[in-house]
């Protein structure tokens, strides 16, 4: 069988599901934070394989690109954040931080 | 792409364009004015207000905005039309209030001098609501998003040192990127069948044939994830209480009003958009026939009203309470959108109308007792009825418009959702939104109870709102009764912004 | 099986197994160091996806930006005494069953769905087709993400900066 | 004078309002004026007059034929349902009414002026007028009456002037445990009466006897059917049952005695207990063969009954109850028998003769001090001697000893139940007529006997006692000369040769289809009579006849021996009588206990109701209560799980379904651990599970 | 008097009220109670300026052009695109036969309580104001002929209610404050939607042709209004109409309150302050059957008639089982409580039997409860603010010590037991006429019967444990009525008594409109019933 848009739409998916299974099941807030960088690559590994087995023009790439650049923005404040919890609980566990529930 | 199209597209985006440089200049003046903040929250005061004369000049004004020129996409990135004019005057108006909240914030007032800051990241979750509600284009759609969302993290946790703002902020932050991780790889799918990101065109497409509908309804699923966190809507609710609760008062009520219009503008301006065929002569949408969106709806409107409702019984903190009952309101609203016509959406409008008044006002109050007494718990509200009786009538009105009680506007807004309702036939549902209106009761009540019913203790503050506060509730608390009693204004100004432009 | 398709397994085996290792690893660092070969391996696919720039970008803003990111949060989150920083995991059992079932669904989707496809074309360069497109019609967005970066600046530098008032409390 | 119908009708409204008017001034300004008692006297004995007036007026020139005036209380116009309505009210004169307006007026103003004396002290003297003035009131009003509705509500009246005057010493728990008893007791016998009332007037669209009457001749019966009618007059009589005191509802006239004895003379004696005697009368006409058996067989049981208990009753007061009861029973199955003329006449002659007695026992209990019980009396016919004159007077006249009132209306009674005997075979109603005549006479001699004769039991109250004031004593005397035959009729064996029978009191002809009567009954149309009164067949003339000596010689007969029997016992000591009782000691206590029946109510119908009401209130509070607020249980499990639950949210939270909200609300509150994972996981299965309802295929 | 707003001044009158009372200052209590007991009696004038220009011979009912006092202009009206049509409320006053009653009672009642009102000493501004909201709504309610206006009201007395139980009450007053505001408005929702309902299934031909659809409650009676395919029209053959009628019947029931939706009544009445339990026996109660009588009866004529035993049955269970529960009662509000529950009983009693003489019962019946209740919970008050206890068993002989007060006691408990010569007698007794009539319900009519004998057993039995037998000792130190009381007592004495004399004067006002609901109900009808 040939490389063609399923292989590359598979890979996605499993990055994609490692990625949901990353941010359900570590505790450090950084690892968490990794999780969604993993779904991140997965969607632009899908607009990207759309667009060129699609024929789609430059779109997905252009996308792709926004897309990386908000994950850096988003990375930046997210660790900024994470910071934060560190200074305020000592740790960053997310599980421990559940002072807000009922 | 000319450069009359440009022209036209930023004529059309002028509000948006407005306070993006309000937003510079705010940052300027925050780094200009080191000591005195006081030009700094002038300028976001006038910010808004300019920017919502912009927004009233260009009421009527409507059109595609950046299109991309062929003839198949010359539908643009940007759709601006009265329906989007209606929420952002929505999410104008609460801006205003929440600004103004925020002067008179005790809890703000430790971080006096990051309050450039604030008033910044509060100019982006207003852009980004701004794109949100009259964006086209999915991809917009999620920047937007994301621009919002990334304001409203680092807002959450603003009172850095406070610990359940830190807490708020960060499960804010993984919940949102989670979901609109969900949502964009959504996006990701539906780029995949339809090659385009653009719902006009989208919708041309998915009306052809050979469009597989797991994979569509598995892509619709995970955009809604996205959308329906940010409308806090079951099952994607669970960040709600927390971060209402953990965060700044001024910014819960923001999210709970502000941020959940944008959302809803977007929910329905992608359904309308995306999968109506046609409107007919009736106002029904006739929804293309891919995906039952009706059923979604039903069912997640009645789980998440019930599921807010119920919740809310429990809770002792008004924060969080308000954060359930929000919830339940996110439910009833999504009444208006499930009967997928042009009643439903008029009922929603209004609704909204209303529940910006009342919500903002019950936050209001909560904060200003709050200020006084530092807990928002409601064991303490006790005897406040007979100490601060203009607050407590107030917060009275309030939640009591809330639950829908006439002669209060909440009834009114109530009233055109079970309209609807009824028109479409839903008899079913809308005997179970109504049991969950009784529901609602209890724990409003509840409220009224602790105010009132039960005997002041000797420490039971007095508390005193000063001018400018007194005016605030007053401009929330007085049109709640008057709409109540005269509706029309907003029944008719609401009909005037039933317009999507579309198919 | 052509080269390209010998690439192809290549740089997936890469992908999936560093990610899998991302993800599974108890060790913070390795952790961090794996995701740097999923980024490899992901800008590796980009190249076979003929997406030549993205493919740099990926490597400049990802492994050089958000990767250091994250490695600074590691580091500073934790008190460096080894390199062996371990964490724990929770919601095993409902996050396998979860992601089993959502892998699932995903596989079926991607290999059921009859994707419109067409005759690939030679890769050419995309930068100046991306430059184009990014100035004309998406200039809205190229601008809205400047916003967003700006805020991000604002968010990130007013949550870190140390405050004096404030750490006094 | 010359009499007009509208000048008689006039006077009776007169006459009827001016006991009320006596009423209200008494009310309002009884207090503050003092002698104001002597107003409300006065207006009674104007009254008498006047109604002296209209009986005569009455009698002299419109005796064959009713004056009837009415005016419309109620309009409903032209109702759709159920056609026309209008209710009207009105006065309806005719000779057994006008009558009674002088019995009752002679009676009532007899005892108003004997309560001068006797109520002297009494803290609520002017309240006492009052009532007194209230009840003369409803009473004229049952007698005016044209139709049955006012007769209800004017019934009601006296049933609530009765109650206010038995429970006058309300301080008295006795005397306020009798009075509701009594009106509760009415009530019983008022839910037949009304009920009957609705299917007549729903049948008849009136509540004017004669135009209810006039369809009934004309056929028209209720629903159509016979049995219906039956149901309507034995329903009806229900009323009567109460308000005369008949078995079963006969219990409450005893405990009556509670009340001042004035007012047991003038209510539980002559008037207000005769009402229902006056109302089976008035629908008489109206009462098919079978209800008049039943009311025949209630009457002679009630009359057996009572006069059985009365032997043994040892409470002066109580004895006279008894006797009363009894003698009312006599009455009712007079009418049920058909001897409509002589039941009536026993109405009046009773009447008299009762109250009398009644007063006079009211003189012995003032003079021993409100002593009561005739084992502490005895020898008292010294000190009062024109007490016991009028007292023997009155028990020689309710014995049916010749030459006095009751010796006629008696001997017409026991005549009419031998002919019923023979007629139609029921001897057992003859039987009992006579027996209870033997009985009585035992009893009231027993009574004479016991507080008169012999020597005094009580030494002390006996030396204290004295003869009553003149106003006590004068309508002693007037009773008991109203106790001679003379008044009725100039020969002392022939009651109806004389002009109370003769000529203003006939028996009226039944309006029922003759199917539905005795054929006794049935007139005979064929030959004139001489005795043209009584307008039953020829044949009950004939046996009516047959029957008039036997019934006197063996009422003479029985009626003596039961005054032998007295004497014997009690004057006399020829036999002791404790002895007597030890042997017979199970049926001695049955009669002392009056037969149980009060404890048989009070164990079935008042216990069972209370037990039913309790165990009601009970399924109120906890399952009606507890359906809608969910169960007990759910409850506790609800606010165990959480102590947060606010009790009062809980409650009324489960005013729905406490066990939806609450497990909803746990389950809810559980999801929402706090744990942002935790979170993420409901999301990827919601969408899983999302992805599954709604999947298109 | 054409053209003068009577209604709205008779109806907004609390409001300016409650308004003068809100700027008054808080310790100025006597000024603010001298405020409201001339507002109420203002309007108890005005009810009697009304009274007197009544027109009696004309019936109303369905028939707009024959209500009195109309007034009637366009509230919200909103037009201009197609689909929604044009949608108008109305502001539409009127009082015909049926609510002139009702508007003269809530007068009268709202007075007395005022009196009865005047020892309140905890929070007298915020008090007064909240009683005249409510008796806005009260008085709203009766006459109000628009669906939503209607509404509006009923929804309206909700809240003030319940600040009134809750803060004035007793020991459990939040327990019975809330019970009482869940309940409402478990009643109230399904009203709504009916509402809605109705305002989709009939239009109302505009003075310019067009139809369009209406909340005008007049409009919605005549069945020729209905459009071809409304939910609850009777054209349509899918139509809801019938589980409308019971969803409205229930919003009406918990009102009355009827078997088994009345166990909010007596945790209200015990807890609530005397006035309160006037007001809510009193007047609160009489909306429910109102409206019954106004809405669900000439809308639905068909299903009423279909369903006219299980009503009596209810009526008969309310009657029977009120009774009976009061019996056992051993708190004396309770038992009055109890006894409202029985006597509303006979209402629906006479409703069901949808004759003239039964509705008139019923309506008289509305009336006499609303004074008699009224009176009864004055007593209550008294002995309760002397004594501080509610136990039968806890009085006795009182009758002795307050005669005056046990004067009026026993013209008010006779009232209740139904003696004739006092108001209670006359309508039950049509009642029972009017239901007895009706082959359908004459055995339960005959059931109900038992409810006289079981009425007298109750009264009587409280009125001998409190009021008869020797003196309780530890009362020998009760005051008997002074002034004020005095003042509350005579007049409802004076109408318990005039009414039960000369009922023609009540029944002649409601008499035209009843016999025209009646005849618009039947012929409305195409299918009789046997017995009609």
């Amino acid at each position: 069988m040939h490389v063609g848009l399923t292989h590359f739409l598979i890979v996605s998916a499993i990055l994609f599901t490692l990625g949901i299974y990353g941010i359900v099941t570590r505790k450090n807030a950084v690892m968490v934070l990794m999780g969604i960088e993993l779904i991140l690559n997965a969607a632009n590994i899908n607009f990207v394989a759309f667009a060129r087995y699609g024929n789609f023009g430059l779109g997905g790439q252009v996308i792709a690109l926004f897309i990386i650049i908000l994950a850096a923005a988003e990375a930046a404040i997210a660790l900024a954040i994470v910071l934060n919890i560190y200074k305020t609980f000592s740790n960053v566990n997310v599980d421990e931080i559940d002072k807000l529930k009922e | 792409m000319e450069m009359t199209n440009l022209y036209q597209s930023l004529n059309l985006i002028l509000p948006e364009l407005v306070l993006s440089a309000v937003l510079v200049i705010l940052v300027a003046a925050d780094l200009i004015y080191h000591n005195n903040k006081a030009p700094v929250k002038f300028v976001a005061l006038s910010g808004i207000v300019v920017s919502f004369f912009f927004l009233l000049f260009n009421f009527d004004n409507s059109g595609f905005a950046f299109t991309f020129g062929n003839t198949i996409r010359n539908f643009g990135l940007v759709t601006v039309d009265n329906f989007g004019h209606f929420f952002k005057l929505i999410v104008l108006i609460s801006s205003f209030f929440v600004v103004i909240f925020s002067f008179s914030s005790i809890e703000l007032k430790e971080a006096e001098n990051r309050i450039g800051e604030y008033f910044a990241l509060i100019y982006g979750m207003i852009i980004g609501m701004f794109f949100m509600i009259s964006a086209s284009d999915l991809i917009l759609v999620y920047l937007s998003m994301e621009l919002l969302s990334l304001s409203s993290y680092v807002l959450a946790g603003f009172l850095k040192l406070r610990e359940r703002n830190s807490e708020a902020s960060l499960k804010y932050l993984i919940y949102g990127a989670v979901s609109s991780g969900l949502m964009l790889f959504g996006i990701s799918i539906l780029y995949g069948m339809t090659g385009s990101t653009n719902l006009y065109v989208i919708n041309s497409l998915i009306q052809g044939p050979n469009i597989n509908l797991l994979t569509l309804s598995f892509a619709l699923i995970l955009i809604f994830a996205g959308i329906g966190y940010k409308i806090s809507s079951a099952p994607f609710h669970f960040w709600t209480p927390d971060v209402y609760e953990g965060a700044p008062v001024t910014i819960t009520a923001f999210l709970s009003v502000a941020s959940k219009a944008a959302g809803f503008a977007l929910l329905i301006r992608f359904i309308k958009t995306t999968f109506v065929s046609y409107t007919d002569a009736n106002g029904a949408w006739n929804l293309i026939n891919v995906f039952d969106w009706q059923s979604v709806l039903i069912a997640i409107s009645i789980l998440t009203m019930t599921l807010g409702n119920f919740s809310a019984l429990w809770q002792d903190n008004m924060k969080r309470m308000l954060a359930y009952s929000s919830i339940a309101h996110a439910g009833y609203m999504m009444l208006g959108i499930l009967v997928l016509s042009n009643q439903g959406l008029l009922a929603v409008l209004i609704y909204f109308a209303f529940y910006l008044l009342m919500n903002l006002g019950a936050f209001l109050v909560v904060m200003l007792i709050a200020n006084k007494i530092g807990t928002e718990d409601i064991n303490s509200y006790n005897g406040l009825g007979y100490t601060s009786p203009f607050l407590s009538v107030s917060l009275a009105i309030f939640l009591v418009s809330l639950t829908g009680i006439p002669p209060t506007a909440g009834f009114i807004g109530k009233l055109y959702l079970f309209i609807a309702l009824v028109d479409a036939k839903m008899i079913a549902v809308a005997v179970i939104a109504l049991l969950n209106t009784v529901v609602s009761l209890y724990y409003y009540i509840r409220v009224l109870k602790h105010m009132y019913l039960i005997k002041t203790e000797p420490d039971t503050p007095v508390i005193k709102p000063n001018f400018i506060e007194t005016l605030i509730v007053l401009a929330l608390a007085v049109p709640v009764i008057l709409f109540g009693i005269y509706f029309q204004p907003v029944v008719d100004f609401a009909k005037s912004c039933l317009v999507i432009l579309g198919m | 099986m052509n080269y390209f398709d010998i690439i192809f397994y290549l740089f997936a085996i890469i992908t999936v197994v560093s990610a899998f290792i991302v993800v599974t690893t108890r060790n913070i660092v390795y952790s961090a160091y794996s995701l740097l070969l999923t980024l490899f391996g992901i800008s590796g696919i980009y190249v076979l996806l003929g997406a030549d720039f993205l493919a740099v970008v990926q490597i400049m803003v990802y492994v050089g930006g958000i990767l250091i990111l994250l490695l600074f949060g590691v580091m500073l989150t934790n008190k460096i005494t080894s390199v062996d920083i371990r964490t724990g995991t929770i919601h095993l059992l409902p996050a396998a069953v979860g992601s089993g079932i959502l892998l699932g669904i995903l596989w079926a989707v991607m290999t059921w769905t009859d994707w419109k496809t067409y005759d690939t074309q030679i890769p050419s360069t995309t930068i100046f087709g991306l430059g184009k497109i990014l100035i004309t019609n998406y200039v809205l967005i190229f601008e809205l993400l400047a916003l967003l970066l700006l805020i991000a600046l604002i968010g990130a530098a007013s949550i870190a900066r140390r405050e004096e008032t404030e750490e006094n409390n | 004078m010359i009499m007009t119908e509208s000048l008689l009708v006039n006077l009776s409204v007169v006459v009827l309002f001016l006991p009320l008017l006596g009423f209200a001034t008494l009310i309002f300004f009884g207090k503050k004026i003092p002698k104001l008692y002597l107003f409300e006297v006065g207006i009674l004995f104007g009254a008498l007059i006047l109604s002296i007036i209209i009986m005569y007026g009455k009698l002299t020139y419109f005796i064959d034929s009713d004056i009837v005036s009415k005016f419309r209380w109620i309009s409903f116009s032209a109702a759709p349902l159920p056609g026309y309505l209008n209710i009207e009210l009105g006065i309806k004169l005719d000779n057994i009414a006008v009558i009674m307006l002088v019995v009752v007026n002679i009676i009532s103003s007899l005892v108003h002026l004997y309560s001068i004396e006797y109520m002297h002290g009494d803290k609520r003297y002017s309240r006492y007028f009052a009532y007194l003035g209230i009840f003369t009131f409803s009473m004229l009003g049952i007698v005016l009456t044209d139709n049955i509705l006012m007769m209800y509500i004017f019934w009601e009246l006296v049933g609530l002037s009765s109650y206010l005057l038995i429970g006058f010493w309300f301080e008295k728990k006795s005397a306020a445990d009798a009075s509701k008893k009594a009106f509760i007791v009415n009530r019983v016998g008022d839910i037949g009466m009304f009920v009957g009332i609705l299917i007549l007037f729903f049948n008849y669209n009136t509540f004017s006897f004669d135009s209810i009457f006039e369809k009934i001749s004309a056929g028209l019966l209720p629903f159509g059917s016979e049995a219906w009618l039956t149901a309507a007059g034995i329903l009806v009589f229900m009323g009567a049952v109460g308000k005369s005191a008949q078995f079963p509802l006969h219990v409450w006239l005893p405990d009556a005695m509670e009340g001042p004895t004035p007012v047991s003379a003038l209510i539980h004696a002559a008037t207000m207990v005769a009402a229902g005697v006056y109302l089976v009368a008035r629908i008489f006409v109206m009462l098919t063969a079978d209800a008049m058996l039943v009311i025949a067989v209630i009457g002679a049981f009630t009359s057996f009954i009572a006069a059985t208990i009365a032997i043994t009753q040892t409470d002066i007061k109580k004895v006279l109850a008894y006797s009363t009861i009894s003698q009312l029973g006599y009455m009712i199955m007079s009418l049920g028998v058909g001897a409509y003329a002589f039941a009536f006449f026993h109405l009046v002659t009773h009447a008299f003769f009762k109250a009398c007695l009644f007063l006079g026992s009211g003189s012995v209990i003032h003079a021993m001090h409100h002593e009561q019980d005739i084992r502490n009396m005895g020898g008292l016919r010294k000190k009062l001697p024109i007490t016991y004159l009028t007292f023997l007077i009155s028990t020689l006249a309710i014995s049916g000893v010749p030459l006095t009132s009751g010796f006629l209306s008696k001997d017409g009674i026991l005549a009419g139940t031998l002919v019923f005997g023979k007629l139609t075979g029921h001897w057992l109603i003859p039987f009992f007529g006579f027996t209870v005549a033997a009985l009585t006479a035992f009893y009231m001699f027993r009574l004479v006997i016991l507080t008169f004769h012999g020597e005094p039991r009580d030494r002390h109250k006996y030396d204290h006692a004295h003869e009553s004031p003149f106003v006590m004593v004068a309508p002693l005397a007037v009773l008991a000369t109203l106790s001679i035959f003379i008044f009725y009729t100039p020969n002392p064996i022939a009651p109806d040769a004389g002009w109370f029978l003769g000529n203003w009191v006939k028996t009226p002809e039944q309006v029922t289809p003759h199917t539905t009567r005795f054929d006794f009954m049935i007139p005979t149309e064929t030959e004139s009579h001489v005795h043209s009164e009584i307008v039953n067949s020829e044949l009950y003339t004939e046996t009516m006849h047959w029957a008039h000596y036997p019934a006197m010689i063996m009422s003479i007969l029985l009626g003596g021996l039961g005054i032998l029997i007295a004497f014997v016992f009690y004057q006399w000591r020829k036999i002791d009588i404790d002895k007597l009782t030890e042997k017979i000691k199970p049926v001695y206590n049955f009669s002392l206990n009056k037969w149980y029946i009060d404890e048989l109510y009070e164990i079935t119908f008042i216990g069972q109701t209370l037990n039913f009401s309790k165990a009601l209130a009970w399924f109120d509070n906890n399952i009606i209560d507890g359906i809608v607020n969910g169960s007990a249980y759910v409850t506790r499990y609800a606010s165990k799980l959480s102590g947060l639950f606010d009790i009062y949210v809980v409650d009324g939270l489960v005013n729905f379904s406490a066990f939806f909200s609450g497990f909803l609300g746990l389950t809810f509150k559980k999801l929402q651990t706090g744990k942002v994972q935790t979170y993420v996981v409901l999301v990827v299965f919601s969408v899983i599970i999302l992805l599954f309802f709604f999947k298109p295929f | 008097m054409v053209g003068f707003p009577i209604l709205s001044l008779i109806t907004f009158l609390p409001i300016a009220g409650m308004i003068i009372i809100l700027f008054l200052p808080k310790d100025k209590q006597n000024s603010i109670r001298y405020t409201t007991l001339a507002i109420t009696a203002l309007q108890v004038v005005l009810a009697i300026i009304l009274m007197s220009n009544y027109n009696y011979s004309a019936a109303g009912v369905f028939e707009e052009k024959s209500f009195q006092f109309i007034e009637k202009f366009r509230w919200i009206e909103i037009s201009g695109i197609s689909w929604l049509g044009t949608v108008k409320i109305d502001y539409f006053l009127g009082i015909d036969g049926i609510s002139m009653p009702m508007v003269l009672l809530t007068a009268i009642i709202s007075f007395i309580a005022t009196i009865s009102s005047w020892n309140i000493e905890k929070s007298v501004k915020g008090y007064f104001a909240l009683f005249l909201l409510l008796d806005t709504g009260m008085m709203g309610v009766f006459v109000a002929l628009d669906f939503f206006l209607f509404y509006i009201f009923w929804e309206l007395m909700l809240l003030p209610m319940y600040f009134l139980i809750g803060i004035w009450g007793g020991p459990r007053k939040e327990y019975a404050a809330i019970k009482f505001f869940i309940y409402t408005l478990f009643g109230s929702v399904f009203m709504l939607l009916v509402m809605i309902g109705l305002y989709f299934s009939a239009t109302e031909s505009l003075a310019d042709g067009s139809k369009v659809f209406t909340f005008n409650l007049l409009a919605l009676m005549n069945q020729s209004n209905f459009t071809p395919d409304g939910i609850l029209s009777p054209f349509n053959p899918h139509n809801l109409r019938f589980i409308a009628y019971l969803a409205l019947f229930v919003g009406f029931a918990i009102k009355i309150p009827m078997f088994p939706f009345h166990t909010w009544l007596p945790d209200a009445h015990v807890e609530a302050p005397t006035p309160i339990s006037v007001i809510l026996a009193g007047v609160l109660l009489k909306m429910g059957t109102y409206g019954i009588l106004r809405i669900s009866y000439p809308i639905f004529p068909e299903i009423t008639k279909d369903l006219i035993w299980y009503i009596a049955l209810f009526g008969m269970i309310n009657i029977i089982y009120g009774a009976l529960v009061a019996l056992a009662q051993k708190d004396f509000k309770k038992l009055i409580a109890y006894s409202s529950i029985s006597h509303m009983g006979y209402v629906l009693l006479g409703m069901a039997s949808l004759t003239s003489t039964g509705i008139n019962g019923a309506i008289l019946q509305m009336f006499n409860h609303g004074t008699i209740t009224a009176m009864l919970f004055l007593i209550v008050g008294v002995v309760y603010d002397r004594a501080h206890t509610r136990g039968i068993y806890d009085f006795g002989g009182l009758a002795t010590q307050m005669p005056v007060y046990s004067g009026f006691v026993t013209v008010a408990f006779f009232a209740a037991i139904g003696l004739p010569g006092l108001s209670g007698f006359i309508s039950e007794a049509l009642v029972f006429v009017g239901a007895f009539s009706i082959n359908l319900i004459r055995v339960l009519t005959i059931i109900s019967t038992l409810g006289i004998l079981l009425g007298a057993g109750y009264m009587l039995w409280t009125l001998q444990r409190i009021f008869l037998g020797p003196l309780n000792e530890k009362w020998t130190s009760l005051p008997d009525l002074d002034k004020r009381e005095y003042f509350m007592f005579v007049p409802l004495s004076m109408i318990i008594i005039f009414l039960g004399v000369y009922p023609s004067a009540m029944l002649d006002i409601m008499n035209a409109s009843v016999n025209t609901l009646v005849n618009f109900i039947h012929s409305n009808v195409s299918t009789t019933l046997s017995g009609f």
